[in-house]
């Protein structure tokens, strides 16, 4: 509880004269509503078993009003617990309703005496549980423990196979990686002039310029520049009107043919 | 038994001699209990582990440190009757609250408990400070959730806790037996329909829930939501 | 002098025998070696410290503990035939990096290899902490000095490393033929692509010096060089 809550006098119950029956109490010294009951009770002097609830109800209350005569605030579970018992009081006092959807009033008040009961042997088996000899207070641990000392041993794993591809994968990379430059093949304009006169002079008529060319591809990978190469001498020979050429359309086949004064007509109309 | 025990090692008298030195060395070496199993596994195997820390604990028996088993685990201690010589070896030891005392006690006999149970043992409503400091401590720990309405957290003690105190098991808790038999430990009234016994076991009760994975996050609703938390009015509701 | 100390304490041997379990407890509580004014501060007035020490290491001589006296004040220790079962070796496996492990086939293949020597053959310079674990490994070792400017260093393996790759002899690693057996290399390569004939023979090549005895100066100085070294460019100079 809080400190406005301290009466003047603060004598804490334990010390009050054995004939004195003034409700001297410390407030500040008690743990809630059930604790200050449990003190009470420890004054009726009688074994919690056979304590009178109705008597404790009544110091109860009259506890609270003591401390409102003195204009004290008490905390919510005080009121709380001081409505209930005057309920409680006025139950024990008034006969029993022949049936009820309550408990009796003697069924209430035995589970407060046993709630007190149960706080108090709690409360004794606490300070049981405080006595025991506790690690650090009253008993002690080696002082300078030993530790354990780790020591790691770092096992590499590694077997004869990892061994052996790590080695020949990087010798074989390397070993790969030397690359000389190859010479790069070009079939010169010169070159494809001298084949395409050859095709002038074999008299021919149209032909597929690719198919004619192949005969002189010796690798696949020379074709385009044996195809560049070739289609720029026959444009240099359709201009020196040597050759006729025609295609159809995108992409499709070119074909080629010597230019002959007598079927000059027939190619222009192409 | 005694005999027998001394028949399995009589075989080799010098090799039961060797184990007790080992299990004396790393009782008085570790810096914590050690279980009956890790003492073992250091022995021979023909030597009991039994014998040895019996033969152990009467060896020291008479001199000014004990051997102990403390939450299942075994450890030298000084002497209890030697503990006002040994005051000024103690560290300062933070002191407990009788509020915190108090309810470590309800968890430890209650255990596993709910703070509103707490609070019906008590009469009087819990600080968070106070779970909180027990927490501190590492003598108190979340177990679980009660599979109640508002599925409240179970709290319980830990290894730590019967370190502390040097008990075996929770069962050994000074006047269990007493409060077991006035019907104390069975929250809920009426008494004497069934006598519960504080168990520490950590595998959950039937009625305890485990805690979620993301505690923290529901430890912090809880203490959120505290403020709003009534007041126990020391009567059951 | 033993029967003046018997002589000394016999006047009351349970005042003794309490201070012995004084002594043992302090002694077992306390966190660092105390001196025998120390001890003897908390004991019975006629009680001699020095009379208890010598009992108590009498009593534990031949125990797992011994009472040991270090620089003049005196601790309970393990004793010391028993201090293996303080060390605890933990094992961990670790995974060679890939460079650790090209460096190391080069090595093996090629020894006795200088630094630079495997930097040409693996195409990328070497970290020095690929060097430092795999001599780490113990599979490596320093040979001698080449005998070329700048004297390197010239690597070799050890037979740790034949034990652990299960090989009775370095020649046992498999030529150029098996290798290509057994598919670790493809047809794929350029003439004149040879694979040698390894050799740990621990005798110092023609071309080899031996380390100097002060190594550590030698491995001093090639660390703080190692910057300068230049990067191999991966393509044959």
């Amino acid at each position: 509880m809080r400190k406005e809550l301290a009466f003047e006098d603060p004598v804490v119950a334990v010390d009050r004269g054995e004939a004195e029956p003034a409700l001297v109490v410390d407030v500040d010294g008690f743990a809630g509503p059930l604790d200050l009951l449990l003190e009470l009770a420890r004054r009726q002097k009688v074994d919690l078993h056979k304590i009178s609830v109705l008597a404790l109800a009544e110091q109860y209350l009259g506890f609270i009003e003591a401390a409102r005569s003195f204009r004290l605030e008490l905390a919510a579970d005080y009121l709380v617990m001081a409505a209930w018992l005057a309920y409680l009081k006025s139950r024990l006092l008034l006969p029993e309703p022949a049936k009820g959807d309550e408990p009796p009033a003697e069924e209430l008040a035995q589970r407060l005496a046993f709630r007190l009961r149960r706080l108090e042997a709690v409360r004794e088996a606490a300070k049981k549980l405080y006595d025991r000899p506790q690690l650090g207070r009253d008993v002690f641990g080696r002082g300078a423990p030993e530790p354990v000392r780790i020591d790691r041993k770092r096992d590499w794993d590694a077997s004869l196979y990892d061994l052996l591809k790590a080695y020949a994968e990087q010798r074989q990379t390397k070993a790969l990686s030397r690359v000389s430059f190859a010479k790069r093949f070009v079939w010169s304009l010169a070159e494809a002039r001298d084949a395409l006169d050859r095709l002038v002079g074999g008299g021919l008529d149209w032909t597929v310029l690719d198919d004619y060319l192949m005969a002189f591809v010796v690798d696949p990978a020379q074709r385009a520049t044996v195809r560049a190469s070739a289609f720029s001498a026959t444009l240099e020979m359709v201009r020196e009107g040597l050759i006729d050429l025609r295609q159809d359309g995108a992409f499709t086949p070119i074909f080629v043919r010597p230019r002959r004064p007598d079927i000059e007509e027939g190619a222009s109309s192409a | 038994m005694k005999r027998s025990a001394e028949q399995r090692n009589m075989s080799d008298p010098s090799v039961f001699r060797e184990g007790c030195r080992i299990v004396e060395a790393l009782l008085f070496a570790s810096a914590d209990p050690l279980s009956g199993e890790e003492l073992a596994s250091r022995l021979p195997r023909d030597v009991h582990i039994a014998d040895i820390l019996a033969r152990l604990r009467e060896d020291y028996a008479d001199r000014g440190v004990t051997l102990v088993e403390v939450a299942g685990r075994w450890t030298f201690r000084t002497s209890e009757d030697l503990s006002y010589l040994l005051a000024r070896e103690a560290q300062e030891t933070r002191k407990l609250s009788r509020a915190a005392l108090e309810t470590l006690a309800v968890i430890a006999y209650h255990q596993p408990v709910t703070r509103a149970e707490i609070e019906d043992i008590r009469g009087v409503s819990t600080h968070r400070g106070t779970l909180d400091s027990l927490m501190e401590t590492g003598w108190i720990r979340l177990r679980g959730r009660r599979r109640t309405p508002g599925r409240p957290v179970t709290y319980g003690t830990t290894d730590a806790f019967l370190v502390h105190f040097g008990l075996t098991v929770v069962d050994d808790l000074p006047g269990l037996d007493e409060l077991k038999g006035a019907g104390f430990l069975d929250g809920r009234l009426p008494p004497g329909f069934s006598v519960p016994v504080p168990s520490d076991d950590p595998s959950l009760r039937e009625d305890e829930d485990p805690l979620e994975e993301d505690l923290f996050t529901r430890l912090a609703e809880e203490k959120a939501s505290e403020v709003e938390e009534p007041l126990s009015d020391g009567e059951d509701a």
